[in-house]
């Protein structure tokens, strides 16, 4: 991609985040006034355990480019243990992602703490760079647009 | 179609410096469901209040969207508002515009887009917002403590005199716990028993206590406000109610060598025997492995014929109670860690070595910290003389060895026991005081005295009593012509030390008492790897659980000395009183639920949820007859979390105020 | 071996212990209601079936204690259903099949040649089994070996055949819900229709609701009219699961499940 | 079963009488022991105190050289050898960019397939049934005090070998020889090895020590695993009887002369006769 359409693009990122942790370092990096790229919309759950993997399949469906998921770190769960279930299920969902071919560096996890104004902002800042450097998710957005093949045959 | 009124904070400067709150507001009012779109400078204030009352009553609206601050700050009072306005508080929604907009931004026109994206966001899951009510649960004005120790006693005295009945549970024949043992307190040096046995008089006494001594909690069914707890009274073969505690029956029993366990077998009881004589209650238990009768089921007996009030019942079985009570609170205190070789296989997932070169259980002079305190205390079978368990001379040198099994992870635990370093220092120093020509030797990696005090208390055994401080570890112990031989090292010294010991003296680990990680599981409270018991927060939750409803104090929590254990006690009870001030609990309505039509009964729910809120459970007709198996979520114990909604293959489970119709809404919103 | 199955199962039926056994025919399952039916069962190469997917249907259940046969390599799915308390064991008199292999490319890599829970297992097995067909190349590791976008591409035609016939649903003997996902429609979580995007939301789907329960006996495949090599999917998976929690569903009846449990030391070197 | 051999300088040098008596006793137990080929020193005494890298550099070669002869397993019957080689295999094991380093400076590639055995894992080895069932002379009235010394059990975190403090692996063995043992006090204590050179009065006094406990707790003789204990124990037996004016004669054996005796070979052929403390 050439340096003027990397610059033009504006990635689309869409932020999964537990309520009492990143929600909350997020917060913070706004009361501390910490700028980052406009490009993340979040969306508050109440923890990571409840973000199910068909939510980060509906972001890509929703034109998402880049994806976070972020909560509470192992051990200070406001649930207790909501972020070590989503853990293991990160784990293997990522190998399945692999094994699809979908791009796994579009797929962020990480722990932001209510006192993480500042990784929050760092985190934030990287990812749309990195995504803005990758481009838009061009190949599963044109999967998306595709039409269904009327029988088997169709598609040979 | 829905009325959903958008209400656009300015936030003085803070939001409109950055944002165009005029063309958030007039870009909202196209939505559809939106049936009127306004800006205003502070959306929080008294007349922006006023002002969303008013739309509510004027538009007739049925949900809100506030576009300001982070829910964090105003969603509480933006509820308010609209309940108070006829709209279904969980019906209101809030963009956050402010923390993760404009306070973050600079370009005017990326962040007016983005507003305008969060607020369609919030509207989109507000069309599905469900009204929602509080959950009632209501609340048996009544608590239950486990363990009857210093912490036990105190958390049942504040919740009784605050007015409520409490059923305490002690498994040992009478309460008083480990402190009732000790000699003199560190760092006042008051006597223990003289400020202990007025308290536990006073449980034995108050008409809101009843206890239940020689007794354990067998199950425990229901949750906050309500649980049932059925409790063992184990057989005791005294009628308690009918006894006087005159004691004929324990000075005639012929049994009379049977290691006593209050004084951690230095000295005797009958097989008959109140633990030590200001026992609450002061009445005594057979010791059924001990006793000839219950032993052979025939013959001696004459302790029943001595019985002037016919109070001794050789058929006594063991008798289940139940009690209901809206709140519990754990205080099941420690023991001492197992110094040979056996310790630690039953605290840690690896079994650790344990100290068998100190001959702790090998050589008889060689006594814990708890053994010591009986020899110190002046009700203690030695009457407070300090002598050589072995052979009653009085020891002229005294080897304190403190971290036995603390702080080393090797070959004990790692974690510091906290009241060793003090009592040690209060050993040595009690010791001088007895025996005046007497030498206190102590081994010690660190002194840790931080409290109020203690500091002194330490420098006072040093500098006065003249208590001679090593620091290093001591390697082995062996008998050397009838001397305990202390092999150690003084690493500020850069020399090793032998020393010819009379008594060794070992301050063993504090770990939690036996049991309580079974009980823990019954109460469903979470536990370390050590077996202390979790609070739910370890800074503002400190006395919590992650369940509802059931609290922890003392030293089951971790290592703890008298004041804290004393201080969280009364922290506990006022947990308890808290929620017997009201009638009624209302908790939050964001649980989770089961669509039993279709749920699958895979139960991977219930291997997940962290608050065991959700049951097996089964689905009936009308007249009981069986339909299908289900998970049910049981409203007063569920948090919330929604982990369960994510484990769930077929979406059965889902979850108020974050049903998956609301989260995808929202997601839908970002086209 | 088909004669003593026969056997067992006249004489199963004759005392009444179960009302059904469920078998192989000559050309597919079978459900042997009466003791003179027995000599209906068989057993022969063709036994590739994994009958256990019939034990949670609604239909199956109403005929009663059932009787059924298993090989070594369907018995996992007995024990992941279970764990996940779909079958009442002490209910179910399982017939295992001692098989030195149909002949099929996943039974020469086959461990559980013997079933190890049956209540009764017909025939040894030889020893060592004799494969009978040469091991295949491992599609999984050739796939592997391919780029990202490779991968990508493999799936994107792959999955174009695919019109949610939902054969890899029906066919599993895990995927037992009442009201699967896919047919949940509020919300749509998956796109209903057989466009490429709802056929890749369908199959991650189905392919992560097996993660760390798939026992790998590859009838999804097998049972795809478009020849989708679905299997391949839960095959990474259940190599992920291994690798991560040393856990392979199905082979231990103690063993506590993957999901639903969590480690403090469970590892999270990608997340940041 | 045959083992790599890793023999170290003592027991080529000073105490060859070692090297016989283990060679004997394990060929009578059907252990093979193949020398590892172009070994070098452990750097055992002098490497440590003096530079970091070449302290795990020489053991790193030997384990390298291991590895290149397919040994999965070796004995070093000197404890400070053994000690030194699991060291080195720990640390490269736990730190990538050093075993990469020294794999260009010992120049052979280090993996960590080789496990260091020491002469008690032999035997537990070869199985103290199996010794107990080929025993021809049972080692009837030798009450045997078993020295572990410094190095065999510590630092527990490198040896994981029996309890650093209590151990007993070695009264097992003697055991099975049909031989008692008592219980006493010195068993971990120092015999003063390190100072054998610098300061010799400390090698007598606590080496002086550990003979009078062994003797006052009830006996006839040391068995140790070791080629210094041996060595302070033994040949310094004289001059700390001298110094000390006591009459000790007590007789120091290594544990594999006594499985050796018991399993029926002559003392000449395991090297006893040439201790200097020996008592026929």
């Amino acid at each position: 991609m050439s340096e003027a359409i990397a610059m033009s693009f504006e990635p689309k990122i869409i932020a999964y985040v537990c309520n009492w942790c990143t929600y909350l370092g997020a917060d913070l990096a706004g009361t501390n006034r910490l700028e980052y790229p406009p490009n993340v919309r979040i969306l508050r759950l109440p923890c990571t355990g409840r973000i199910d993997f068909n939510l980060i399949v509906k972001a890509f469906e929703m034109g998402a480019d880049a994806v976070l998921v972020s909560g509470c770190h192992p051990g200070d769960c406001h649930y207790t243990a909501g972020n070590y279930h989503a853990r293991r299920r990160w784990m293997l969902f990522r190998s399945l992602l692999e094994t699809l071919g979908i791009e796994t560096e579009r797929v962020h996890f990480t722990w932001i703490s209510a006192a993480e104004g500042k990784k929050f902002q760092q985190v934030i800042g990287e990812l749309t760079e990195k995504t803005r450097a990758m481009g838009p998710y061009a190949a599963y957005q044109e999967m998306c647009v595709g039409q269904a093949s009327a029988c088997p045959e169709a598609a040979k | 179609m829905a009325r959903i009124g958008v209400f656009t904070c300015w936030c003085g400067e803070n939001i409109a410096r950055t944002v165009d709150v005029e063309q958030v507001a007039a870009a909202l009012g196209q939505l559809p469901g939106v049936h009127c779109s306004l800006d205003y400078k502070y959306m929080c204030s008294e007349p922006g209040q006023a002002l969303i009352a008013e739309k509510i009553k004027s538009e007739n609206l049925d949900a809100v969207v506030v576009a300001s601050c982070s829910p964090h700050m105003h969603l509480r009072t933006f509820r308010k508002t609209a309940a108070g306005a006829g709209v279904n508080p969980y019906r209101v929604e809030m963009a956050n515009i402010r923390e993760h907009c404009s306070w973050v931004h600079h370009d005017r026109a990326a962040a007016t887009a983005k507003a305008i994206d969060l607020i369609r966001m919030s509207v989109a899951k507000v069309l599905w917002d469900e009204p929602l009510e509080p959950i009632k649960v209501p609340v048996t004005r009544r608590a239950l403590v486990v363990g009857g120790g210093v912490a036990g006693i105190q958390a049942a005295l504040d919740i009784a005199d605050g007015g409520y009945e409490v059923v305490l549970v002690e498994r040992e024949p009478s309460i008083g716990g480990k402190m009732a043992g000790l000699s003199e307190t560190f760092p006042t040096l008051d006597c223990s028993q003289c400020i202990l046995t007025p308290r536990m008089v006073e449980v034995g006494q108050h008409p809101r206590i009843k206890l239940y001594t020689y007794s354990e909690v067998e199950q425990v069914e229901g949750y906050l406000g309500n649980f049932t707890i059925t409790i063992r009274k184990k057989a005791r073969y005294v009628d308690i109610k009918s006894c006087t505690g005159c004691g004929d029956c324990w000075n005639c029993c012929p049994i009379k060598r049977n290691p006593s366990e209050f004084d951690y077998g230095l000295g005797m009881r009958p097989a008959i025997y109140i633990p030590f004589p200001q026992a609450v209650p002061a009445r005594p238990v057979i010791d059924k492995e001990t006793c000839t009768r219950l032993k052979k089921g025939k013959g001696c007996g004459l302790c029943e014929k001595k019985c002037l009030t016919k109070s001794i019942h050789f058929d006594d079985q063991d008798e289940l109670v139940s009690e209901k009570v809206g709140a519990v609170v754990v205080a099941t205190g420690f023991k001492l860690y197992s110094i040979g070789q056996e310790g630690g296989t039953d605290l840690r997932s690896v079994a650790r070595p344990g100290y068998g070169e100190y001959g702790y259980g090998k050589f008889k002079d060689v006594v814990t910290s708890l053994q010591f305190e009986r020899l110190l205390s002046a009700s203690g079978p030695t009457g407070g003389r300090v002598v050589r368990p072995s052979d009653g001379a009085e020891p002229k040198n005294v080897v304190f060895i403190s971290c036995v099994g603390s702080r080393d992870d090797a070959k004990g635990l790692p974690y510091c026991s906290k009241i060793c370093c003090m009592y040690t220092a209060k050993h040595a120093m009690l010791y001088k005081h007895k025996v005046h020509d007497g030498q206190a030797h102590v081994f010690y990696m660190d002194i840790r005295a931080g409290g109020k005090n203690y500091e002194e208390f330490v420098r006072r055994a040093i500098e006065q009593d003249g208590a001679r401080y090593y620091r290093g570890r001591v390697s082995r112990i062996y008998e050397e012509n009838g001397k305990l031989m202390v092999r150690g090292a003084d690493t500020l010294a850069g020399a090793p030390v032998a020393i010819e010991a009379d008594l060794v003296v070992l301050a063993a680990a504090v770990v939690p008492a036996t049991g309580v990680r079974e009980l823990a599981r019954k109460l469903n409270v979470g536990y370390d790897e050590y077996g202390f018991l979790l609070e739910s927060h370890p800074k503002l939750r400190p006395v919590e659980t992650s369940a509802a409803g059931v609290f922890i104090c003392g030293a089951c929590q971790a290592p703890k000395d008298i004041p804290e254990a004393v201080a969280q006690a009364s922290a506990a009870a006022s947990k308890a009183l808290i929620m017997f001030g009201h009638e009624e609990l209302t908790r939050e309505p964001e649980v989770a639920r089961i669509d039993e039509k279709n749920c699958a009964a895979c139960f991977t729910c219930v291997r997940t949820c962290p608050y065991h809120a959700i049951d097996r459970a089964e689905v009936l007709t009308a007249r009981g007859v069986f339909v299908k198996r289900t998970a049910r979520v049981n409203p007063g114990l569920c948090m919330g979390c929604g982990t369960c909604v994510a484990v769930c293959p077929s979406k059965s489970a889902d979850l108020a105020g974050f049903t998956e119709q609301e989260i995808y809404a929202e997601v839908e919103a970002l086209v | 071996m088909t004669e003593r199955l026969r056997q067992t199962a006249r004489r199963l039926l004759e005392e009444g212990n179960v009302q059904v056994v469920i078998g192989y025919g000559a050309s597919g399952p079978v459900f042997i209601t009466r003791p003179e039916d027995a000599d209906k069962l068989e057993w022969n190469d063709r036994c590739f079936a994994n009958l256990t997917v019939y034990l949670t249907r609604k239909e199956v259940k109403a005929l009663g204690k059932a009787a059924l046969v298993v090989k070594g390599c369907d018995e996992r799915a007995l024990v992941v259903l279970e764990k996940e308390s779909q079958i009442d064991r002490a209910a179910l008199y399982v017939i295992g099949m001692a098989c030195d292999g149909l002949g099929a490319a996943k039974c020469v890599e086959c461990q559980t040649h013997v079933p190890r829970f049956a209540d009764e297992v017909i025939g040894t097995q030889a020893e060592p089994p004799a494969p009978r067909c040469a091991p295949e190349p491992n599609g999984l590791d050739r796939l592997m070996a391919k780029s990202p976008a490779e991968r990508w591409a493999f799936w994107t035609a792959e999955f174009a055949r695919c019109v949610k016939c939902y054969a890899c649903r029906q066919v599993c003997p895990l995927c037992y819900c009442e009201r699967c996902i896919a047919d949940k429609n509020r919300p749509v979580a998956i796109d209903t229709s057989a466009t490429p995007k709802g056929n890749f939301a369908w199959h991650i789907t189905r392919a992560f609701h097996l993660a760390a329960r798939c026992i790998g006996c590859g009838e999804c495949t097998r049972a795809c009219p478009a020849g989708i090599p679905l299997g391949l999917l839960n095959q990474a998976l259940a190599q992920a699961t291994e690798e991560n929690f040393g856990y392979r569903p199905g082979m231990d009846r103690e063993a506590e499940p993957v999901f639903g449990a969590w480690s403090p030391a469970d590892k999270e070197d990608f997340i940041g | 079963m045959e083992l790599g051999y890793y023999p170290g300088c003592a027991l080529h040098g000073t105490s060859n009488d070692y090297e016989d008596s283990v060679r004997a006793c394990l060929d009578a137990l059907g252990v093979g022991l193949k020398e590892v080929n172009d070994w070098i020193c452990c750097g055992a005494t002098a490497a440590h105190s003096i530079n970091h890298k070449l302290s795990v550099a020489l053991p790193a070669r030997n384990l390298a050289l291991a590895e290149r002869d397919g040994f999965g397993e070796i004995l070093a019957p000197c404890p400070m050898c053994s000690m030194e080689l699991l060291k080195a295999a720990d640390l490269m094991q736990s730190d990538g960019a050093l075993r990469q380093e020294m794999g260009r400076i010992v120049e052979l590639p280090f993996e960590g397939r080789t496990t260091v055995l020491n002469l008690i894992q032999v035997f537990q080895k070869v199985g103290i049934e199996k010794i107990k069932a080929a025993v021809k002379r049972p080692l009837e009235g030798l009450k045997a005090a078993c020295y572990y010394g410094c190095l065999l059990t510590r630092p527990p975190e490198t040896l994981r070998f029996d309890d650093c403090e209590r151990p007993s692996s070695m009264e097992a063995v003697v055991a099975a020889l049909g031989g008692a043992t008592v219980e006493w006090n010195y068993k971990t204590e120092c015999c003063g090895a390190g100072m054998t050179m610098a300061n010799e009065d400390i090698v007598l006094d606590l080496s002086h020590k550990i003979l009078t406990n062994a003797a006052a707790h009830g006996a006839n003789c040391v068995v140790v695993a070791c080629p210094m204990c041996h060595v302070n124990l033994d040949m310094k037996q004289a001059d700390i009887e001298r110094r000390y004016s006591v009459r000790h004669g007590m007789t120091i054996y290594y544990l594999s002369d006594l499985v050796g005796r018991a399993l029926g070979l002559a003392d000449k052929v395991l090297g006893i006769d040439r201790h200097f403390v020996y008592g026929g």
